[in-house]
């Protein structure tokens, strides 16, 4: 049961839920745990792959910077929706559509 | 060896002083000229010592040389060297000889000067690079020490550079010089391309071994006299000479009389043996007319430095003419006792100016204290003065006992001894003779202005005073030269005429000409016989004595009776030949002649230049920048209405279009990321199927 | 790092920090400019105690020195190519002097000081990186480097016509960069494999064919004669050398003219052997005319620093004919005297700056006396007056000398015609020192300052270097004839 | 199916289930805590592919620092006048679709893909992780750590520059 293909499976699925979440949520706090969820998909990716395919522990290590880059990740973006907040009152991403000016 | 070492000490010494002229000059006490004065006079023991080993050696084939390496091109190599024999020897006396007194005489003639010290700077200059001249062993040494002779001239001259007449003088000899210099350059690029070398020996042994021949070896020797003819001032480039006058007297006896004029001659004595017998002839008819062209003009001038100065140009017509005839010694002789001579007529003449200028001063009259017909009666007031003077026109003239009678009869014989071989050159006698009797005319006439009769501005002449004693100890200094014994001593004998066995002509032997005697006279090949070509006076010697006397005799005496017994009158002689008397008054007109021809095509030539450049080219090149616009101007047109209806059609569709896509623009992340998803699916959807 | 890395972009190196500086430190500024030339002069004068006399370079890469050699943009066989011989060493020698004294002429420069040093750096570098490439590629950017402070410089900091005189010389020079680029790509085109390294170009000249050669020499040519510039491609020079405030005329007739005669040797020659020999006696001829045009055209301006310019264009002429002969001496003098004029001229530009801050005029009849009121001035000028036309015992004569020696055998009546250039050369130089310094001193000179300290410091050592080579040449022939030698036999054999 | 293979299910399905919880749910509080399960849920996972270094870390620092974060995000950011704090959705039907057609694109590769596993010795790899970790961390891996410092210390000081509060 334990195969790599089942837990690329997981991934695939939790990357997939992830990017659902980027694409419909309209709050960009969610949107912002979908980008969690694909790293997560990622991470489990990684490690899979180096649980079989090797014996070192590359993923791993690799899966832990990741971590790092997300951690930073949800800092910045975080502080960036509150940035927007503060000036739109709002973080509601379709109201946000300055781009298209 | 070490002799030449020690001319080569002589020829730094005053380049050390230049040095320490231009930089310190005015910090020294009396503003430095005891440094370069001393310096001359060591220059002058110096050469004295060189000139007692010469005569000690007595030994006409003596001769030194120092090579060494000055641009070297892996090819092509340019040594420099430096020679001394038995003519550098006695150009080095002459040189330092006249320098020395006149250095000393410039003390008295400068003195207050706001620019003493840097008159000296230029006089030690002056001394370096004519020494430079003398010493050089090798035509690229003697072009540059040449060119800085001409350099210190043009300083010199236009030394009182406020003055416009000065400064233009300086300007026109230095350009008439460079005229020479062109052709002397000229020269030398033929004689290098054909023997690669500047060396004069070894040019000699070219010219030996015929590899410089023919036409190309006399045109080279005509170039070189072309040099000469700039720097002697012969004709036709002698119109800067006169104008040289406008530089401090001493300078005019020390650069424009007794030295840096006799370098040309002192450059064809170098080369003489690449004369052909084109060139000599060449030399000798531009000397010889020279010589009485230039004394013609001097006949009727009143400004005395210009007199002295046609004077000068008429003499070294003479050394010319000497050499162009073959007298090689003679001319170097005549050379050397016209340095002496010629120095004291202009220093007489500085020290009557100076006299002359204080005397006006003192009675605020402005009349031209250079002209002689403001002087007379100064041989009262003046007595050192008016005896070395005379003692030095006695000289110039040729009357015997003089040094100057021996010289110029050598000269004179040549001629005669010349034309009697060549009888198709029988003007060259002539004018020989004919300048002697003119020369020994007007220079009484000078002396019989300016010492005799009454002083003219008779306010002034109480204020008339003889110079002080640094400026006549060099003229009794220079009169003693005028003798003829310190030329004639020989080995054994003193001669009273004739210089033929004297020491000079001793160690002074002419090299065997070897162009002469290589090359074909063209002109007249059924005269000409090769042994009898070195010309030296010989039997015509006694003969050209007993002429010249006749002739000088005749000129005295005329001068005598035109200027001092007024038994001719000069002004009647003067209305009677109108149109001569006004050619030689206004020297011929030569001037002018340039004037209207050579300088005036140069500026048109260059306004034309300029115009090319401003109108011709720049128009060509803003013109095309016009036409460039006015056709970008009807471009636009075309634009506007043709090319802007399709654009405007265009950019209807464009908005259209545009309208329709922005639709999708909304400004939504998601919204893009939606679509970039579809178009991979399509993308991957394409590639499988 | 080699020497050569070093000198080309320490300058650079001082530009982006003058441009982090702010605007008001304007001592500082000058300062980091003082020590980015210094410091480049400094690495030039060690070069040139370690520089082997004996090594002739032109087209073996081993005789090169300090050669640098990198892969650049490997896709198109570009290299990060560098090396000097006698050709280009001496040039990188004067644009390090000069730019070093330039900084000091410029010291009165008194608008937008920061951009003023920090492209008058970039353009040394320009300078350096041309003399030093020897990949044409790289020769190139450097060029084109060199071309747009020049437009700046003049165009922002020059006279009354700038802007006319900036947009004509960046045209005039355009149009020969793209007439180069051409040429650049013909040779990279027909080479097989394709490249740019100048060397291997010069080893295959053999295969090129003549119509080939003719036709990029042709480009090459008219790219390089507005550079020098060669009539009737000079007229941009006058008015930039006008317009231009006065270090960087200095620059422009030192060392820029330079390069349009220093690409003909380093590029045409070896690159289009044939092509050379073909067209030496229409190159002669353009020298002629160059000397005698230039020469009559400055004796009729009234505008002194014009009449400099058309000295230079004029002395341009001795070099072209220098070059069109393949002797020794000829082909020395021509290199020398592009080493002589870059000093002479350089003094003469300076001179002029020195009046013209004084009197804010620049007319020649509008001067008169001044040498009573500025004698050590009128000395210097004399001295490089004199220099200009060639007195002996200054460098312009050595020269000028040496170029018609090597020319008289080759082509007779072409240098004798040469020669008499020398004489107006002189007449229009005196008569321009007689009518500003002699005469009569006019009332509203007679508060004129003397020269000061800073002034004469920029000319003397130009002065002692004018004197030394004028008196003993050898140290800077010895740099080049070998290299010079050998290029005669590869063009010439 | 063994045992382990029961709690490796049950991971999989808590990862996945909470997930698509995220996903679903209309409270923003709730998804929240579905993210909780679900990240719990893969540490679970790490033990199962013998990560449990990772485990621990996920533990810590996803669901004890960016969950914490993230709460503290919703907090700052809802208005106060609506309680019920809500998270809807946009464009569902082109992000079903585009979803979908992820998945199913991902899970093509997946099985279609032939992975070489090469034979497991699965000796020593279990119970030495951290110490290994620590090693590579000073050797193989310092720079890529060291820059992963730097990110952080970058990420640290940006995020409070930007949300500093521009009055003072």
């Amino acid at each position: 049961m334990i195969t790599l293909d089942s837990c690329l499976i997981i991934g695939a699925a939790l990357f997939t839920l992830g990017f659902l979440a980027v694409l419909t949520k309209r709050n960009a706090i969610s949107v912002l745990m979908g980008v969690e969820l694909i790293l997560n998909a990622a991470n489990i990716n990684f490690v899979a792959f180096g649980f079989f395919r090797s014996y070192e522990i590359h993923g791993v290590l690799i899966a832990l910077f990741v971590i790092v880059i997300a951690v930073s990740e949800a800092a910045v973006a975080l502080a960036i929706v509150l940035n927007i907040y503060r000036n739109m009152r709002t973080v509601n991403l379709d109201e946000v559509d300055s781009l298209k000016k | 060896m070490t002799l030449l070492y020690l001319a080569i000490i002589i020829w730094l010494l005053p380049l050390l002083t230049f040095i320490i002229q231009i930089f310190f000059g005015n910090r020294l006490p009396r503003k430095g000229d005891w440094v370069v004065v001393g310096a001359m006079f060591i220059d002058l023991a110096l050469a004295l010592v060189i000139f007692g080993n010469v005569i000690y050696k007595y030994n006409p084939d003596f001769r030194a040389v120092l090579q060494f390496d000055w641009i070297s091109l892996g090819g092509q190599d340019f040594p420099l060297g430096f020679v001394l024999d038995n003519v550098t020897a006695v150009m080095l006396v002459v040189v330092t000889l006249v320098s020395a007194l006149i250095f000393l005489y410039s003390i008295g003639y400068m003195k207050g000067d706001p620019l003493y010290s840097r008159y000296f700077a230029y006089l030690s200059f002056f001394a370096f690079s004519m020494l430079g001249v003398v010493l050089f062993e090798n035509l690229f040494g003697i072009y540059i020490c040449w060119e800085l002779v001409g350099l210190s001239s043009y300083l010199l001259i236009g030394f009182w550079f406020e003055k416009d007449s000065a400064s233009d003088a300086g300007k026109k000899a230095f350009i008439t010089n460079r005229v020479g210099d062109f052709g002397m350059f000229l020269g030398m690029l033929i004689v290098f391309s054909a023997l690669g070398t500047f060396s004069l020996e070894g040019i000699k042994n070219g010219v030996e071994s015929g590899q410089l021949s023919g036409t190309l070896l006399t045109a080279a020797g005509i170039l070189f006299f072309m040099g000469a003819v700039g720097k002697s001032a012969q004709f036709p480039l002698h119109v800067w000479l006169p104008d040289a006058m406008e530089g401090p007297t001493p300078v005019s006896a020390l650069i424009h009389a007794a030295t840096m004029v006799a370098a040309g001659v002192y450059l064809i004595v170098r080369i003489v043996f690449m004369l052909t017998p084109v060139s000599t002839v060449v030399i000798a008819y531009i000397g010889g007319f020279t010589a009485f062209f230039a004394a013609t003009i001097a006949l009727t001038q009143n400004d005395i430095k210009r007199i002295l100065a046609y004077s000068t140009v008429s003499q070294l017509g003479y050394m010319m003419l000497a050499l162009g005839t073959g007298s090689y010694a003679a001319g170097l002789f005549h050379l050397m006792t016209h340095a002496f001579f010629k120095a004291l007529l202009f220093l007489g003449s500085g020290s009557i100016i100076y006299a002359m200028h204080h005397a006006l001063h003192a009675v605020n009259n402005d009349a031209d204290p250079q002209n002689i017909n403001n002087m007379g009666g100064l041989r009262r007031k003046m007595k050192v003065t008016f005896w070395t003077y005379l003692v030095a026109t006695l000289a110039i003239s040729g009357v015997p006992f003089t040094s100057g009678f021996i010289s110029k009869d050598a000269i004179l014989a040549g001629t005669l001894s010349f034309a009697g071989r060549y009888p198709q050159h029988f003007l060259l006698p002539f004018f020989g003779f004919a300048a002697a009797g003119i020369t020994a005319f007007y220079m009484f006439r000078l002396v019989f202005k300016t010492f005799f009769g009454e002083f003219k501005i008779s306010e002034a002449r109480e204020h008339i005073h003889e110079s002080g004693k640094i400026m006549t100890v060099p003229l009794v200094g220079f009169a003693v030269f005028c003798f003829f014994a310190f030329y004639t001593a020989g080995n054994n004998s003193i001669s009273l005429s004739s210089p033929g066995e004297g020491w000079f002509y001793d160690l002074i032997k002419p090299p065997e000409q070897t162009a002469m005697t290589a090359a074909e006279m063209p002109f007249s090949e059924e005269i000409y016989e090769q042994e009898e070509l070195p010309a030296e006076p010989g039997a015509s010697h006694s003969y050209a004595i007993f002429l010249s006397l006749l002739i000088v005799g005749a000129g005295i005496v005329v001068s005598y009776r035109t200027y001092i017994s007024k038994t001719i009158s000069a002004e009647t002689w003067a209305a009677m030949y109108p149109r001569l008397y006004r050619g030689m008054y206004n020297k011929w007109y030569i001037d002018e002649f340039y004037h209207a021809t050579v300088i005036k095509l140069i500026f048109v030539w260059s306004a034309l230049c300029r115009w090319f450049d401003n109108v011709i080219i720049d128009g060509i090149v803003n013109g095309s920048a016009r036409i460039t616009v006015i056709f970008s101007w009807f471009e636009g047109k075309f634009d506007n209405i043709v090319i802007d209806g399709i654009v405007n059609g265009i950019a209807n569709a464009t908005q259209i279009l545009g309208w329709f896509t922005r639709q999708f623009q909304t400004g939504r992340i998601q919204n893009y990321l939606v679509g970039f998803l579809i178009g991979i699916f399509v993308i991957i959807i394409f590639r499988m199927m | 790092m080699g020497f050569l890395t070093l000198i080309t972009f320490i300058p650079l190196v001082g530009a982006a920090i003058i441009t982090f500086l702010p605007k008001g430190k304007i001592a500082l500024i000058k300062k980091v400019s003082v020590a980015a030339t210094g410091l480049t002069l400094l690495l030039t004068i060690i070069m040139l105690l370690r520089f082997d006399r004996t090594m002739p370079g032109i087209n073996k890469e081993g005789q090169f020195q300090f050669v640098e050699h990198h892969k650049w943009i490997e896709v198109f066989n570009i290299d990060y190519f560098m090396g000097v011989d006698g050709l280009s060493f001496p040039m990188i020698l004067l644009t390090a002097l000069l730019c070093f004294l330039c900084v000091f002429a410029s010291w009165n420069i008194d608008r937008a000081q920061k951009g003023y040093f920090a492209l008058f750096l970039l353009l040394e570098t320009g300078m350096i990186g041309t003399f030093c490439s020897l990949d044409f590629f790289l020769f190139y950017i450097f060029w084109e480097v060199m071309l747009l402070p020049m437009y700046f410089l003049i165009g922002i900091w020059g006279g009354p016509r700038r802007e006319y005189a900036a947009i004509k010389f960046f045209l005039y020079t355009l149009f020969g960069s793209l007439l180069m680029l051409l040429s650049m790509l013909a040779f990279y085109f027909t080479n097989e494999p394709h490249t740019f390294n100048m060397l291997t170009i010069m080893q295959n000249s053999i295969t090129y064919t003549r119509t080939f050669q003719y036709w990029v020499y042709i480009a090459l040519f008219i790219g390089f004669a507005i550079k020098v510039p060669i009539f009737p491609f000079h007229t941009w020079l006058p008015d930039a050398h006008v317009e231009a405030p006065t270090p960087i005329s200095v620059i422009l007739a030192a060392i820029l003219l330079k390069m349009g005669t220093y690409g003909l040797l380093r590029i045409s020659y070896p690159m289009l052997p044939d092509a050379a020999n073909y067209f030496a006696y229409g190159l002669a001829i353009l020298g002629l005319i160059n000397i005698l045009y230039g020469a009559f055209a400055a004796m009729a301006q009234t505008d002194l620093k014009k009449l400099v310019a058309y000295s230079s264009i004029s002395h341009m002429g001795y070099v072209l004919l220098g070059m069109s002969v393949f002797t020794s001496a000829g082909i020395n003098g021509a290199v020398l005297q592009m080493f002589n004029h870059g000093t002479i001229t350089a003094m003469l530009f300076l001179i002029v700056g020195v009046i013209y801050d004084r009197a804010h005029h620049r007319e020649i009849s509008g001067f008169g006396g001044l040498g009573s009121q500025m004698p050590i001035y009128t000395g210097i000028t004399s001295f490089a007056f004199f220099a200009s036309f060639g007195l002996p015992g200054l460098s312009g004569f050595i020269s000028e000398a040496m170029v018609f020696i090597g020319a008289f055998p080759v082509y007779k009546y072409i240098t004798v015609f040469a020669v008499s250039g020398v004489i107006i050369t002189a007449g229009y130089f005196l008569w321009t020192l007689q009518r500003i310094f002699l005469g009569k001193l006019q009332d509203k000179y007679k508060t004129l300052p003397e020269i000061s300290g800073m002034e004469i410091f920029t000319l003397a050592p130009l002065m002692i270097i004018i004197l030394f080579v004028g008196v003993y040449p050898m140290p800077v022939l010895n740099l080049m004839r070998a290299s010079l030698n050998y290029l005669i036999e590869v063009v010439h054999p | 199916m063994s045992g382990f293979d029961i709690v490796f299910l049950f991971f999989a399905v808590i990862t996945i289930g909470s997930a698509a919880l995220v996903v679903f749910s209309k409270k923003i509080t709730h998804a929240a805590f579905a993210l909780m399960f679900s990240l719990f849920g893969v540490a679970g996972l790490y033990v199962f592919l013998s990560a449990d270094f990772l485990a621990a870390v996920q533990i810590i620092i996803y669901i004890g620092g960016i969950l914490v974060l993230l709460l503290f995000g919703v907090l700052l950011t809802v208005k106060i006048s609506s309680i019920t704090i809500t998270t809807q959705s946009t464009q569902r039907i082109w992000g079903a679709i585009a979803g979908t057609g992820l998945f199913i694109l991902v899970l093509t590769i997946i099985i279609r893909a032939d992975w070489f596993i090469p034979e497991k010795d699965p000796g020593d790899i279990y119970f030495t992780q951290s110490r290994q970790i620590g090693e590579r961390l000073m050797t193989e891996y310092l720079l890529p750590f060291e820059i992963a410092s730097v990110l952080l210390l970058a990420a640290l000081i940006g995020a409070m520059f930007m949300i500093r509060s521009e009055d003072k």
